[in-house]
């Protein structure tokens, strides 16, 4: 069960004029989070804001082999978020988690492709250090509009990881979505001159893209996880604030709560007609 | 230590919480947050006789200190209800509340018939108050006849506590409670949501799918507070008090103004850890005041003035 | 540049942005803060016949996003309010509207005959709706037929605009509008307060000396701009919308909803500043959306479903 | 007229576990505050807590001679009071002001007796700095629920103003309330063996305690201005919630906005009942 933490924050590293890191004095869900999982916060006192939001976890931060917190990545679009960005060193933040089902892992000699758009860059740092303690070969699709907003590259390189970036504006990798270089990837393995072609893709980020994931996974025959981001009231299944149609067995749908049976879904089970 | 128990007609709660329905799942989601057998009662979610999908999303919207839903009811039915969640709740020894809407009186009826006889079964609000259906409900809870004719009806095919759920979206909610009343209720439980709209200006669509919804949250609690407070002085029958309780001060604000027990629902979803806090916020004041029993807190708001009164020269 | 004025029957405001009854003093007390002569209107405290002391305190409670007022009319009375402001008003190039309330329909009748002779009113608004006081006011407020009789009587006497000012304390508030309409107002604002209350729990007593009081602010938002769009709905006449406003974004929305002009309260009590901050937010948005007339936005919410719609299997 | 600043914080000085002092950067209203004048001040954002609330300016700060800012004397009672001992430097509070009727100051050879009850210390330091700048004689009579709760003595002392203390546990000072020593002195000084009778006296405090004052004052021939505390809604005479009943020609009273007829009334105008 998730525990609700009164977390300190350590720092606020402001990443660029929309996005910042929080570090979050939270060790006891720092210490249980599975990557994929979230958090659901709530900065300040009052009423208003009133509910907490969902974010990833996105770091799990450690001092000498101990777990001392957790970091989030934020994109500032509203009022919470707003207030996230503007935290300092010893405010606090009310940190409920983890919640929800994780990633399922993938083991070698499979190899585990991420995909992120924007800030569904956040669930991928867990999920990578996951996936290359097993040693399993990681590669991350990364678009955004712009070189400038690509964030810890080094981090991901410094792991191992393979980086595929694209930019909508062109200014750092190739020019356009990030689906561009997931198919040309994903068809290159299907022709088998790639030592694998046991993938699994995972990712997170806008719902179109997140869908175009989906189908191109399926179109290569490739196993696919993505991460939804619905309005959730609440993260612990009792609101039904945030459903999402998941298709059933008679070739219908039905709405399923993306805090508890999800945020992360197999790409094929998701309705997304 | 003093005596959280209250009478809601012939049943004994633990304490005067409970879960507001439509705010805590089925009860089998915040299990391993709180004790179920801790809690007054856990209000289930709206039941329909048949199960039902609900809005599309968006389904809920902040507002200032409030939030808006039109979740629509979505729902597994009353079958499924007391087949796969009713069982756990016997065994985690919850005190359960089921709350039941209809599209007609029949379905009230035939609703109240079906779970008078499960197993675990304490008591039935009856939702005639949800704002965000277009079917039933509602329109008997805006009427003083619809209102007594449900109740009357669902009165006399069970043995249940009945206990109607009263719209504030009306001119005089004490009326309703006296037709409440007078069909035999055991209680009446209010506020519901306030019917409500939010625009995103941006799109000039509403933010919410169904267009309107119903406001819940802090925001309302000053007039649930008021509502209740004219109900309890209009009928002799216990009245259940919830809007925008937050906190222990808010649960004694509406003891205090005449409701015998409370429920607590969007809070919840902003601390599902709130149960706890709160029962041990009202022991405490019930040592600091020395009140031996909560229910003695029950309608003691003082109104006499004490002001210093002078008129104008 | 846009057009911001706006039409409320025969006449015309430089801007949809009104002053709320009893949140801006007389108006002269702000003419330091803000160029009257720059709102579309600033409306009167509400004004009986004869001075009033109003309650004593407490007269105001801070609620989640909100506040209870129960101020009572304290106020100069019409004579006064004549020859003590409307000479500074005029000066000022304010538009003023009178908010008037009486105890009695024949007071409603001679204030419209008093206020209509003098110089620089430029409309009537008909407090019918002020959950503070217990003579008269609200009784007409709380029924249509009361609605209809103040509404055609103050008619009958006056060449001003006259404005019904509904409450939100109704089942329907709609139908609130229309017997305003029938009974010839040129428009209808709304809402003035909710009925509510707060309790000190610690002395069990009512926060207000009134007891009860009535709710504004944010907290209230998103109820009036549901009460705005069923108005508009109903009616011909121009509806003005309020309760909650604190931004440019809050003024779109009832703009979108239906409202022709909007009246902010609560938040000039927080924000002194905040009407050329509105107004500015206005222009920008009508800019950025290629809007050539405020007017043009009024009533422009697009309920048209746009969801992938489905339903279940 | 009154202007508004988001007043950065430049830093908070906790006194005890309920009173601090915040430093504000708004130097626009500092440079024209007079003594006995307000601001309402507002921190954090969104609308809970939604109103302004009313604080005296209790330090002007110079630095190089120019005024860089003002302080504020806070006893955390509530919502507002809470937030305000927890702000930190950098944070922002929205502060309009200067607000209402200031006290009218005594030239020498008259005194100045200014009382003060816990909190009600706030408008005295600039009241003191103008009459010391008028070379008037100041005493203060100043009371509290304990020692710890005296603050800003040497601040007063190293002014010249007298100070006479009094605390209801009698850990300094006189053991009890502050009207005691107040009325002893003034009984002292009717018997004119005291250089000056002519004495203004200056209140601030809890209501029955301006109450007492003004009839002491009165009893003993003196002049009295106190600055009352009536819960505001607006500071600005726009939603007569602060009213307080003043005494009329014709023996009765009326209720007048204490944010724009006060916060400083004569002791005698007001009607104690
Ligand atoms: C499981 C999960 C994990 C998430 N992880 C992260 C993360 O790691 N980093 C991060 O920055 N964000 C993340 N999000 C999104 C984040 O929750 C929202 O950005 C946040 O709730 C916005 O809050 P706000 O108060 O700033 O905006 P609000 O003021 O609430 O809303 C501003 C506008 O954004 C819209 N909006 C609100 N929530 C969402 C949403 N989920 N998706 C799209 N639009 C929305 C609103 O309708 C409104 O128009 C995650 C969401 C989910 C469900
Ligand atoms: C002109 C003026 C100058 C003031 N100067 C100072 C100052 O320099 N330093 C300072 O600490 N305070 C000062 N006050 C009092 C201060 O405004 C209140 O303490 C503050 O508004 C409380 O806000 P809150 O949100 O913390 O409490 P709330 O949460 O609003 O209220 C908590 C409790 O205190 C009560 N309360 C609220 N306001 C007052 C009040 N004015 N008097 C008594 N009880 C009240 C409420 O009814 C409630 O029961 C001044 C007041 C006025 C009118
Ligand atoms: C998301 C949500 C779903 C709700 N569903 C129901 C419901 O199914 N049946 C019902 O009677 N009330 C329902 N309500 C109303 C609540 O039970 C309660 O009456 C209302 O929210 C006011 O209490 P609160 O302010 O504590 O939330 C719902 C409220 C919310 C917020
Ligand atoms: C302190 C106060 C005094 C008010 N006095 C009046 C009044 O005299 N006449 C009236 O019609 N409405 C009065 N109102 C209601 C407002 O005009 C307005 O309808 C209501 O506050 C909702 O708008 P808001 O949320 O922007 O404040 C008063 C409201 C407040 C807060
Ligand atoms: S967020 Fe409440 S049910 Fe999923
Ligand atoms: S505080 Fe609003 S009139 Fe004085």
């Amino acid at each position: 069960m998730p525990v609700d933490v009164e977390a300190r924050v350590i720092r606020n590293t402001r990443l660029s004029s929309d996005y910042n890191v929080i570090a979050l004095a939270a060790p006891e869900i720092a210490g249980a989070v599975e990557p994929g999982q979230f958090v659901m916060v709530k900065p300040g006192r009052g009423t208003d804001p009133l509910l907490r939001r969902p974010f990833s976890v996105f770091e799990v931060l450690r001092r000498e082999g101990r777990v001392e917190g957790l970091t989030l990545l934020s994109k500032r679009i509203g009022a919470v978020t707003g207030l996230l960005f503007d935290v300092v060193e010893g405010d606090v933040v009310s940190c409920l988690g983890p919640l929800g089902r994780p990633f399922n892992l993938v083991d070698p000699p499979a190899e585990a492709w991420m995909v992120a758009g924007g800030v569904g860059l956040a669930p991928f740092a867990t999920l990578a250090e996951s996936l290359v303690a097993r040693g399993t070969k990681t590669t991350l699709f990364y678009g955004a509009r712009s070189g400038a907003e690509l964030f810890y590259l080094d981090w991901f390189e410094s792991r191992g990881i393979r980086l595929v970036l694209s930019t909508e504006d062109g200014s750092r990798g190739e020019r356009g979505r990030v689906t561009v270089p997931l198919e040309r990837e994903l068809r290159r393995a299907g022709s088998a001159d790639l030592e694998s072609a046991d993938i699994k893709v995972f990712a997170c980020g806008p719902e179109p893209m997140l869908e175009a994931v989906s189908q191109l996974a399926a179109k290569y025959g490739k196993r696919s996880e993505v991460s939804v981001e619905r309005v959730m009231g609440c993260g612990m299944g009792g609101c039904y604030s945030c459903v999402i149609p998941v298709r059933d067995a008679g070739g219908g749908h039905h709405y399923v709560r993306s805090c508890i049976s999800g945020p992360v879904f197999a790409g094929a089970d998701l309705a997304w007609d | 230590m003093s005596d959280l128990s209250v009478q809601i007609g012939p049943l004994t709660l633990a304490n005067p919480l409970m879960a507001a329905s439509g705010c805590f799942g089925y009860g089998v989601e915040y299990a391993g947050a709180v004790d179920l057998s801790t809690l007054g009662a856990v209000v289930s979610k709206g039941l329909f006789l048949k199960p039902r999908e609900g809005h599309p999303p968006e389904r809920i919207v902040e507002t200032p200190s409030g939030m808006l839903n039109a979740i629509g009811l979505q729902g597994i039915g009353v079958h499924r209800y007391i087949a796969e969640k009713l069982p756990e709740l016997r065994e985690r020894r919850a005190t359960n509340v089921i709350n039941i809407c209809g599209s007609t009186l029949d379905e009230y009826v035939e609703l109240a018939r079906i779970l008078s006889d499960a197993d675990g079964v304490h008591a039935l609000e009856l939702n005639i108050s949800c704002p965000n259906i277009k079917e039933g409900g509602i329109t008997f809870g805006c009427s003083l006849n619809g209102t007594f004719d449900v109740v009357s009806a669902v009165r006399k095919v069970t043995h249940l506590p009945v206990i109607p759920k009263l719209t504030p979206n009306v001119t005089d909610v004490a009326s309703f409670a006296r037709a409440s009343e007078e069909a035999g209720a055991d209680a009446v439980s209010l506020v519901n949501t306030f019917l409500a709209m939010a625009i995103d200006v941006e799109t000039r669509r509403p933010k919410l799918s169904n267009v309107v919804g119903g406001l819940s949250g802090p925001a309302i609690r000053p007039i649930a507070v008021r509502m209740v407070y004219e109900c309890q002085r209009a009928v002799k029958i216990p009245v259940i008090g919830m809007g925008g309780i937050a906190s222990a001060r808010d649960v004694l604000e509406f003891l205090i103004a005449g409701a015998t027990a409370v429920q607590i629902g969007t809070a919840n979803f902003v601390d599902p850890f709130i149960w706890s806090k709160v029962l041990n916020g009202i022991r405490d004041y019930l040592q600091r005041h020395d009140v031996a029993r909560v229910a003695d807190l029950v309608g003691t708001i003082d109104t006499s003035s004490r002001e210093k009164q002078w008129t104008s020269s």
